[in-house]
């Protein structure tokens, strides 16, 4: 990778992107908040969610994006994610079944409603997100050229 | 009832959770994954045994997850084949995690790796516990992602390329078990193993039970690697650090394989003679083809690979007799071949440990000093050539015996010569490995540390005693409750409908 | 539905340029098409939340993929008997799709399903769940195990993706090993 | 029926890419349009004719919704794919930084 990837892409890009990223994410919020009442839902606000984060590290590079969500925090994010949708299904065992929903049903049509749903939904997105933007900055990170050659030019 | 059947969630819920919290605590404290992982499957062992009571008692037992009876929500359904399969699944996988103490002390990220174990062994619970087709494939594709990265764990160049290879028919067999649930999701329209036995028993179709058969037997023949689906195996196998080569050979490719097809064909589409004479024939392929390649093999693990693909061949030629003697000695076969095997690759890695080699020209005179290992290969080598009193000789006794009574002379030949050349090929192990004269270059070689040769020797035990299980008492609880699930066929429908309600 | 079907060709048609032509980026985004071309087909069969998920995923999967082929230095190449093996392939597709012609004669008429669980789904879902939009009433609590279980593949594949990258694999037994804090 | 059989093509698209290409990104491409084409499968036998979305609204009485159960079940399974699709490329990646090339006949140390 060259030199010039790593500090970003030009002014016209970084200027774009700093307008749009903050809307992408409160797009990714949306859609994850008001997964049980229209489409959408955890999984694709989680993605949203990992996507802006990308954004960012393509238009800026991996240092900035990396800064504002250090790889430790994703990691520790994505663990905790799990283990919070394992407990909401434990809690729901601890009341009767596994995956019981055990909270009450609410209003319909309302955005708290429908017991666990949107819980499911919030840890999902969090998991979701984390754990894709682990992946691609994995991946990112890792020099992609052959070892023990010749660098073609 | 209720209290008994709260065990079910347990063998997911448990690892699932071990899993999360390694990942969680990452490598500090050092001692932390090895202590929850061993802590893990020792909970799931205890609670496997105390499965094959409960299923003894109460029969089949049914969890409706969420309270949402079946055909609408999800069910997971503890029988007797169930209790089996969790009991041989968890016996080694505790063998493993013991035996990952002081193995895996060789690679970097440990924590990652029991975090991935523990996932793996989740999946393949959860596959085997659940009543649902599409639960069933979840499951599968936990358990088959998790070996995927597992088996490139040492990131070296051969791993990489057999984790791809693998990767590779790993996803396409998965494919067609997708689509061929997606075909009788539109047909019967549920999703319920139970609840789509009873639809098909009702409305026949000859093609779309065709189709979907080749699906099923191309896919999961994929995981199980019956011959001509084989060609990833003896490459992921050996590529794989050993605990993980045990936990593929020992019990992946049989709870991915062979019981979600004895599921599926047995419990939910029905046997036909066709079907299980297509079935015979690859086992006895698979027998044949696997024995006469290992024979060539000099790299240690590579062999015992080619070993695993023709026993999985005896264990198909068993189950799809279909007679009851027959069923009994194919299970019987796949419970001690997970244990063998698993010794095998565990012992295989000892001596990798030791000295650093797999070529087996290259070792000799290993069990003067290492008299744990060479001991406990010899016993394990006995096992699956099949010599009395080991528990190998008595599962093969039992399929061949089958095989004679339902008048397949030839197959019950093949057998009995797949049964010798396997016995010459380990007669070159032992020679060229553990006896003979110690070579001047390993002299300095140490014995493995304790955690090693502590689950070498537990597996090693079970293999000696392992024979008691056919003493007609002790099989009435454990073999013949799994061998009446698969008589039963397809009135496994009627017994979990009846056991909602 | 007419446009359903010049979608599917539409989507047949971009599967083959992928497949088929010989430079690495265009054949990632000829794959791209397709799966936009997906995403409209399943907004055409009412599966709105299915279309707004798969079109994300493209757009990470694209991302992701476009990262893995970068280089330009990537050769190519076409093994020998170019011609026997591809007749050998066609003769298997052609079996195959008469074969699954047979067999989906037999499934119920395109666009009308059995239903058979689902109706109660419908019925009850929105009474016995609270939520209106009854897929995520299914995905989080009719089959809620099954998201348990999806969202565990996710974070098995986040792990191997982070253990298959590890600079060094292996190590000297008590060598102590400079880990990046992952 | 007709629909049934392009699916199925795209399907047999994908497979015949992954059996025939050299390239291991070609192969990852052949994975990923199979799962598309299985993913459409399950969406198509869910269609019923004149049907609408699974969602209830506020201001209309819907009647004659599509099935809800495999959209549910192809959420799963998209996400899977992807899962599955990214672990591919990491693994493809590090073989690129081992071996130099993506060349899957110049790949071939291990013969099984």
């Amino acid at each position: 990778m060259s030199r010039e990837r790593e500090k970003g892409m030009s002014i016209i890009v970084k200027t774009i992107t700093r307008l749009t990223v903050g809307l992408i994410l409160l797009y990714g919020i949306y859609i994850l908040s008001h997964g049980h009442v229209t489409p959408g839902g955890g999984f694709a606000g989680g993605i949203i969610i990992a996507l802006s984060f990308v954004h960012l590290m393509l238009a800026y590079g991996k240092d900035v994006a990396l800064a504002k969500l250090p790889k430790g925090v994703t990691s520790f994010l994505e663990g905790t994610a799990a283990i919070a949708f394992l407990s909401i299904a434990l809690l729901g065992f601890m009341t009767g079944y596994f995956f019981l929903n055990f909270l009450s049903k609410g209003e319909e049509f309302r955005l708290f409603s429908a017991g666990i749903i949107p819980l499911c939904n919030i840890v999902i997105s969090i998991k979701v997100g984390a754990g894709l933007f682990a992946i691609f900055a994995a991946l990112v990170l890792l020099k992609f050229e052959p070892e023990k050659k010749e660098k073609r030019k | 009832m209720m209290q008994a059947m709260n065990i079910i969630p347990i063998f997911v819920a448990i690892p699932l959770a071990g899993s999360f919290i390694i990942a969680i605590l990452g490598k500090r404290p050092r001692w932390a994954p090895d202590l929850i992982s061993g802590f893990t499957t020792l909970v799931l062992l205890a609670a496997s045994i105390l499965a094959v009571g409960i299923a003894n008692t109460h029969g089949v037992l049914v969890y409706s997850i969420g309270a949402w009876k079946a055909p609408i929500g999800i069910e997971m359904v503890l029988d007797g084949l169930t209790a089996f399969m969790l009991v041989t699944i968890n016996l080694v996988a505790f063998a493993v995690s013991v035996y990952a103490v002081n193995y895996m002390e060789q690679f970097t990220s440990k924590s990652k790796f029991y975090t991935l174990f523990l996932l793996m062994l989740a999946g393949m619970n959860g596959l085997v516990v659940t009543g649902d087709m599409f639960n069933l494939f979840v499951f599968l594709e936990i358990a088959s992602v998790a070996s995927y990265a597992l088996v490139a764990f040492g990131t070296e160049k051969h791993e990489l390329e057999a984790a791809f290879k693998y990767a590779i028919m790993g996803t396409v067999a998965s494919l067609f078990i997708l689509l061929g649930i997606a075909i009788l999701y539109s047909f019967t329209s549920t999703l319920n193993m139970a609840d789509m036995a009873s639809v098909l028993a009702q409305k026949e179709s000859k093609n779309i039970v065709l189709m979907v058969s080749v699906l099923f037997l191309m896919g999961f023949g994929l995981k199980s690697a019956i011959v001509p689906f084989h060609a990833w195996l003896p490459d992921a196998h050996p590529s794989a650090p050993a605990p993980i080569s045990a936990m593929l050979s020992g019990v992946l490719i049989k709870s991915l394989g062979i019981y979600a097809l004895c599921r599926i064909f047995y419990n939910v589409i029905g046997m036909t003679a066709e079907v299980s004479s297509v079935f015979m024939f690859l086992g006895v392929l698979s027998m044949v083809v696997g024995v006469f390649l290992a024979i060539g093999q000099w790299d240690l693990k590579r062999l015992l690979a080619y070993h695993s693909i023709s026993q999985i061949g005896y264990v198909v030629l068993g189950i799809s007799l279909g007679t009851p003697l027959g069923v009994i000695g194919g299970l019987f076969h796949l419970f001690n071949h997970s244990i063998f095997k698993s010794l095998l690759f565990l012992d295989a890695g000892a001596v990798e440990y030791a000295t650093g080699t797999r070529d087996l020209k290259d070792m000799g005179g290993l069990s003067a000093k290492m008299p744990a290992t060479g001991t406990t290969n010899l016993i394990a080598s006995m096992s699956i050539a099949g010599i009395p009193p080991f528990n190998g000789f008595w599962s093969k006794l039992i399929i061949i015996i089958a095989t004679v009574e339902a008048g397949r002379y030839w197959y019950a030949f093949w057998a009995v010569l797949a049964s010798l050349l396997t016995l010459a090929s380990f007669m070159k192990v032992m020679k060229y490995a553990f006896l003979g004269a110690l070579k001047e270059k390993w002299s300095q070689i140490k014995e493995v540390p304790v955690f090693m040769k502590l689950s070498m020797g537990v597996l090693a035990a079970i293999c000696v005693f392992g024979g008691l299980l056919i003493i007609p008492d002790v099989a009435d609880v454990f073999l013949n409750r799994a061998r009446n699930v698969i008589m039963e066929g397809v009135d496994y429908a009627g017994l979990v409908l009846k056991s909602i309600r | 539905m007419l446009e359903l079907y010049i979608l599917l060709v539409f989507m047949i048609i971009g599967a083959i340029i992928a497949i088929e032509v010989n430079d690495l980026l265009s054949s990632v985004v000829a794959v791209g098409a397709v799966g936009l071309g997906l995403s409209i087909v399943f907004l055409i069969l009412k599966a709105p939340d299915v279309a707004i998920t798969q079109l994300v995923v493209e757009i990470l999967a694209l991302i992701i993929l476009i990262r893995a082929t970068l280089r330009k230095d990537l050769p190519f190449s076409t093994s020998g008997r170019w011609l026997l093996n591809t007749l050998i392939t066609i003769c298997f597709i052609a079996v195959a799709l008469l074969v699954a012609g047979k067999c989906f004669n037999d499934l119920p008429e395109f666009g009308y399903p059995i239903m058979r669980v689902a109706s109660t789904y419908l019925k009850e879902g929105l009474a016995k769940t609270g939520a209106t939009n009854l897929v995520a009433a299914v995905i989080l609590d009719y089959r809620a195990f099954d998201t348990l279980g999806e969202a565990t593949v996710l974070f098995t594949a986040v792990i191997g993706v982070l253990a298959v990258v590890r600079k060094v694999g292996r190590k000297k037994i008590g060598e102590k090993v400079r880990e990046e804090d992952e | 029926m007709a629909v049934y059989l392009l699916c199925f093509t795209l399907f047999l698209l994908g497979i015949y890419c992954i059996l025939r290409k050299r390239n291991i990104i070609k192969i990852i491409i052949g994975v990923i349009i199979s799962e598309y084409a299985v993913n459409l499968f399950f969406i198509l036998t869910a269609y019923r004719a004149e049907g609408r979305a699974p969602i209830y609204s506020k201001s209309a009485i819907i009647e004659n919704m599509v099935d809800a159960l495999p959209q549910a079940v192809v959420l799963t399974s998209i996400v899977i794919g992807l899962a599955t699709t990214a672990l591919l490329v990491g693994i493809a990646m590090r073989i690129y930084e081992k071996y130099g090339t993506f060349d899957i006949t110049k790949i071939r140390d291990l013969r099984g």
